[in-house]
């Protein structure tokens, strides 16, 4: 192996890529430009694997101003107000320091909002761990938490929503995904792209050191070995307070409009800040490395453009602005440089110490990365799994099982962890954590926003495209609860190593199913982030897409409805259609650990009748409505009880009926006398009084049993489950 | 059985809160200041009559508690 | 009669506290911690957030900025000065109301409604609210565990429960003249029925009446 | 010159952060810990050449700016 070999091999190059750098330079790349390829052709920055395949998704519609490619998506949602989202993962990095690598992740994600003109204006995190009886999860779980508070408080951008689940496939490997919404007025738009010849390139932020050097792009394409200790060194530390700073200077550049172009510094720091704006604009830039501040000492180029120091961002300025923008910048106590100058041509040329130590083609380092189209194939266990199926004749003793469920933490109150999150600040909270769709006013117009984030690997290990699918119906239901219609998706697709055939084919599924129901919904994706590797010693995770679903409520309710506002004497109403689907169920894995048999599809008509039937109960005041998901009707119900401080009574037909988990289903609470089933009949969906509210018990008959706990213990062992756990 | 412990974060690693308390020290006026560094110091009292056993086991804490690897090193002293 | 809210780097409530104030009637404007002066306003609020990243110990760096020199004669000339959360911090910091705020006795976040009761009504931060009131109102902190050695401070409103070990269950602080106080829970985050709470009124409304109260003499 | 601050918390104020790390460790299973103090080191490299002068400089930022005086105490030390 020649020593050349060697190092783009340890940079996690194939041969086959180098390869294809000469016949770009059409010579040997030099250290800096080897380095330069090597993270910006990784499988994180450069989507090699899955790129092929996300065209996919429809990503076109009236309202889309900005699809998938710049930053964040953004839509248009009237009035002159634009929302930008994002959905991004920071997996690897929250295994090997889970307090930092969770902040950084806010950190990131917060950056592609800003980057496009719009304040942040709220957070979700969907968070997956092994089980919680592992010292080293619940080490995990509360430094992730820790680290989303410590850095999303901070900053001051509240975290409003999220997930949180344990399953044994994320034990070596959790996902930490976070999502984020800005608003903007239309006017302040911004793109990251490096404007004309004579623009000038301005570093903002942070100095920057050796962190993360290979980092977050090497660490997020390589799976975890035994040596993952020798990539420690690399971690990233978060600074809120910097970004804080950072988020209002740029704000105000934007404001008086001082800047033509802006682009955050993630993964692939000044490598990507550089060379994706001068290819977004046709052009070239000249950069000087030794005008970036720096942290440490004796850097090298290399390590100059590999560093993924955080709080860091590029603005692209015309000359006569320069000082306007430092003078921003001196006001907010950050940093600012001007490294570089933009150029006619499309030539990347990168000066430090007197010596040119790189020469590209800017569009070569994105636009020309590898693209590979993996094999895929069905996995040979999938059919076999779909026979195992349990025999659920024998009907249990139900109050018990619905006690355990309550008590498992996938399904119990996750308080412990937003109860750490800022999620008031900004005064829009109306519908917060802990509720199935969150709600933000918008402050001076009668729009509300709704996002939901909802994921579930076993049902994607199942059947993935069927999984996807349901994953954006059960989140277009989760906004429509709280009155809103789907406008956008953003999607993060956490899947095991692509170079096997099946995760493959899981993630092709995966996509078809998101894909599907968003055309049906008439809903398009406008953005979202790709995670690899979730491998441990050669186990993938379950495949885990989460989708992130923004919908809008214009006129928003008055009083939308809530878990917590159910009251004594109201009846309990289920909508959509029962059916008997257990496989992936909660009832299964809790009950009797087991993951087999096929789960239902999607209905893709009665999910939109479902979808309106919830809209139009959130607008008439509905005091309580609820999806029916984890842990199915009997959950729900138990859910909104505990909430409410109030027990009920129901009856169902069959027993499975309480805990299946079939889409399309709502539970309602609503005033005697209502007339929901004509509304019901109306809208096309099936509609039945279960029972009334009232009591301190939880009653729910069956033909073959019945459930009957006080409330109190219900309360208890939902509350106190997450807690007690890590006491 | 005196024990300190220092916990140090690596050189490598950004200090924000440390950078932050040297901006504040210049803007005092404090000029002068050409670096600037924040150590935890633990005190530890502990039963034992082997000072390497002592050492060994606080070596166990830090490992597992006192210090985060992936961030800091640590100096044990144990005291006569 | 006008209400300046001072805004540190960090900072992060004071649009909020505008907000509010705004709501309830009165006037707030912003005012940047580099000023030193605070613009005929009557009065004051540190609001919340994390002035300077709470680097050091929280409310450490804020106390020297320039504007403080307006807070403390602001205080001095008996005109109210209101420090929210992290404002309660920098107070105590800046010397203007007793103690020091350490970290919650469970080490984490609390953000929630919390419950607390009105223990003395003549302070600018109570005076609309009747001894005993019971109030909801958000708390939101890391660092809202109050501590007095010298046991001189003036608790104005007490937690009902014991959220983060704070002495005297002190969910609010006040001088010796009633003009100076601080509150670890957010009143601004409490005057909409829409967010779950309107208790929060009877401490800004009170807070806004001392204020006409004073600028009118 | 180099000098070393220990910022020490008063005995009497609560410590949550001591306490939080005594439990955890005999919860860890380290029996024998009597008892925990966690100080902050704060290391200063700056300018000067008379000791005594750098330490009254020193004294200042404390009193200032790094010690609370309603919580802590500090001590300093400049080497040689
Ligand atoms: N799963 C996905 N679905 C839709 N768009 C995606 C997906 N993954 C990545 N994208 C889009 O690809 C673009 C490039 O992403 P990335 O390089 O990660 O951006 P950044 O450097 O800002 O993190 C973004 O616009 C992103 O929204
Ligand atoms: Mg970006």
């Amino acid at each position: 192996m020649s020593e050349q070999t060697a190092v783009h091999r340890a940079l996690g190059m194939t041969d086959g890529e180098y390869d294809s750098v000469i016949d770009i330079l059409g010579r040997e790349p030099r250290t800096a430009e080897l380095a330069m390829y090597s993270v910006m052709w990784s499988e994180h920055c450069s989507y090699k694997s899955s790129r092929s395949h996300l065209g996919r998704f429809p990503s076109e519609a009236p309202w889309v101003v900005v699809g998938p490619g710049e930053n964040a998506g953004v839509v248009d949602l009237g009035d002159g107000w634009l929302a930008a989202l994002r959905i991004e993962s920071h997996n690897h990095p929250s295994f090997v320091e889970p307090y930092q690598g969770a902040a950084t992740g806010v950190g990131g994600i917060l950056r592609d909002v800003f980057t496009m003109g719009a304040r942040p204006i709220a957070l979700w995190d969907q968070i997956r761990f092994g089980p919680l009886d592992i010292p080293k999860n619940r080490y995990l779980f509360g430094g992730v938490v820790a680290g989303i508070a410590g850095y999303g408080n901070a900053v001051g951008v509240p975290t409003v929503g999220g997930e949180v689940a344990f399953d044994e496939c994320y034990s070596a490997n959790p996902l930490v995904n976070v999502m984020c919404l800005g608003i903007m007025r239309r006017e302040q738009l911004v793109l990251g792209t490096a404007g004309s010849a004579g623009s000038l390139a301005l570093l903002l932020g942070k100095p920057t050191g050796r962190d993360g050097i290979g980092g977050a792009s090497v660490l997020a394409s390589a799976s975890f070995d035994d040596e993952s200790g020798a990539k420690r060194p690399s971690v990233q530390v978060g600074d809120p307070f910097e970004e804080k700073k950072l988020i209002e200077a740029c704000l105000e550049l934007y404001a008086r409009g001082l800047v033509v172009g802006v682009q955050d510094l993630g993964a692939a720091g000044l490598s990507c800040a550089t060379s994706e704006p001068a290819a977004r604009a046709g052009m070239g830039m000249d950069v000087d490395l030794d005008a970036v501040h720096v942290r440490e000492s004796g850097m090298t180029a290399a390590e100059l453009l590999m560093s993924e120091s955080q709080e860091r961002m590029m603005a692209f300025v015309e000359p006569s602005r320069v000082d306007d923008v430092l003078a921003v910048a001196s006001k907010w106590e950050i940093d600012a440089r001007v490294v570089g100058t933009v150029t006619a041509g499309h030539t990347l040329r990168i000066r430090f110490q007197g010596e040119l130590v790189a020469e590209v083609p800017a569009a070569s380092l994105s636009e020309a990365a590898p693209r590979y189209d993996r094999p895929a194939a069905e996995p040979a266990w999938l059919r076999p799994r779909w026979a195992d199926t349990l025999d659920h004749s024998e009907a249990p003793d139900l109050g018990s099982v619905l006690l355990a469920l309550l008590d498992d933490p996938s399904i119990a109150s996750a308080a412990w962890a937003f109860q750490q999150y800022d999620h008031m600040l900004f005064l829009d909270t109306v519908v917060g954590p802990g509720h199935d769709g969150s709600l933000l006013r918008l402050k001076g117009t009668d729009k509300g926003l709704a996002v939901s984030t909802d994921g579930n690997g076993r049902l994607c290990f199942l059947d993935p495209f069927r999984g996807a699918e349901r994953l954006v119906y059960e989140a277009a239901l989760n906004v429509a609860v709280v009155g809103a219609e789907p406008m956008a998706v953003v999607d993060n697709l956490n899947f095991g190593n692509p170079e096997k055939p099946e995760v493959m084919w899981q993630f092709r599924q995966s996509i078809e199913g998101i894909s599907a129901a968003c055309e049906h919904l008439g809903v398009p994706v406008v953005g979202g982030n790709v995670s690899f590797y979730n491998e441990t010693d050669g186990v993938d995770i379950h495949p885990t897409p989460v989708v992130g679903l923004l919908g809008m409520a214009e006129p928003m309710p008055d009083r939308p409805p809530r878990l917590d506002a159910a009251a004594s004497g109201m009846d309990v109403w289920m909508f959509g259609p029962p059916a008997i689907d257990l496989a992936g169920s909660s009832l299964e894995r809790v009950i009797h650990g087991h993951l087999g048999g096929r789960p239902m599809g999607a209905d893709p008509d009665m999910a939109t009748a479902v979808i309106a039937l919830a809209r139009r109960l959130a607008a008439r005041g509905t005091a309580a409505l609820h999806d029916v998901s984890d842990g199915g009707l009997a959950v729900a119900l138990a859910e909104i009880c505990i909430r409410s401080e109030v027990g009920a009574e129901i009856s169902v037909d069959d027993w499975r009926l309480a805990f299946s988990e079939a889409p399309h289903l709502l539970l309602a609470a609503l005033d005697p006398g209502f007339d929901a089933a004509s509304l019901a009949a109306a809208a096309g969906v099936p509609a039945v009084r279960l029972g009334t509210f009232g009591g301190d018990r939880i009653i729910l008959r069956s033909p073959d049993g019945t459930c009957d706990i006080a409330l109190s213990e219900a309360a208890e062992a939902y509350t106190d489950s997450i807690p007690r756990r890590l006491r | 059985m005196n024990v300190t412990v220092t916990i140090r974060r690596r050189a490598v690693i950004a200090d924000p809160h440390g950078a932050t308390v040297a901006r504040a020290l210049a803007d005092l006026g404090h000029s002068g200041v050409r670096s600037l560094r924040i150590d935890r110091t633990i005190h530890l009292e502990i039963d034992g009559e082997e000072p390497e056993t002592v050492r060994q086991q606080v070596a166990a804490m830090c490992d597992q508690l006192l210090a985060n690897p992936v961030l800091e090193d640590y100096e044990i002293t144990v005291h006569a | 009669m006008s209400v300046a809210v001072v805004v540190f780097p960090g900072s992060n409530c004071e649009h909020d506290v505008v907000h509010a104030i705004r709501a309830l009637g009165g006037e707030a404007e912003l005012v940047w911690h580099r000023d030193t002066d605070l613009a005929g306003a009557d009065a004051v609020v540190l609001p919340g957030g994390f002035a300077h990243g709470d680097a050091l110990r929280t409310g450490a760096i804020a106390r020297f900025s320039p504007v403080m020199a307006s807070v403390q004669s602001m205080a001095e000339s008996g005109r109210p000065v209101l420090g929210i959360c992290n404002g309660f911090q920098i107070l105590c910091e800046a010397g203007l109301l007793p103690g020091a705020l350490i970290a919650n006795r469970d080490l984490a976040f609390i953000c929630r409604m919390i419950e607390v009761e009105v223990t003395d009504t003549a302070t600018v931060l109570t005076a609309a609210a009747r001894l005993g009131q019971r109030l909801m109102i958000p708390l939101n902190s890391y660092e809202g565990n109050w501590v007095d050695p010298a046991g001189e401070g003036r608790v104005v409103v007490r937690y009902v429960g014991d959220p983060n070990g704070s002495q005297d269950r002190a969910a609010a602080v006040a001088n010796a003249a009633g003009n100076v106080a601080g509150v670890m829970p957010h009143p601004e985050r409490a005057t909409e029925s829409m967010l779950g709470s309107v208790d929060g009124r009877i401490l800004l409304e009170g807070f806004l009446a001392s204020v006409r109260a004073t600028s009118n003499v």
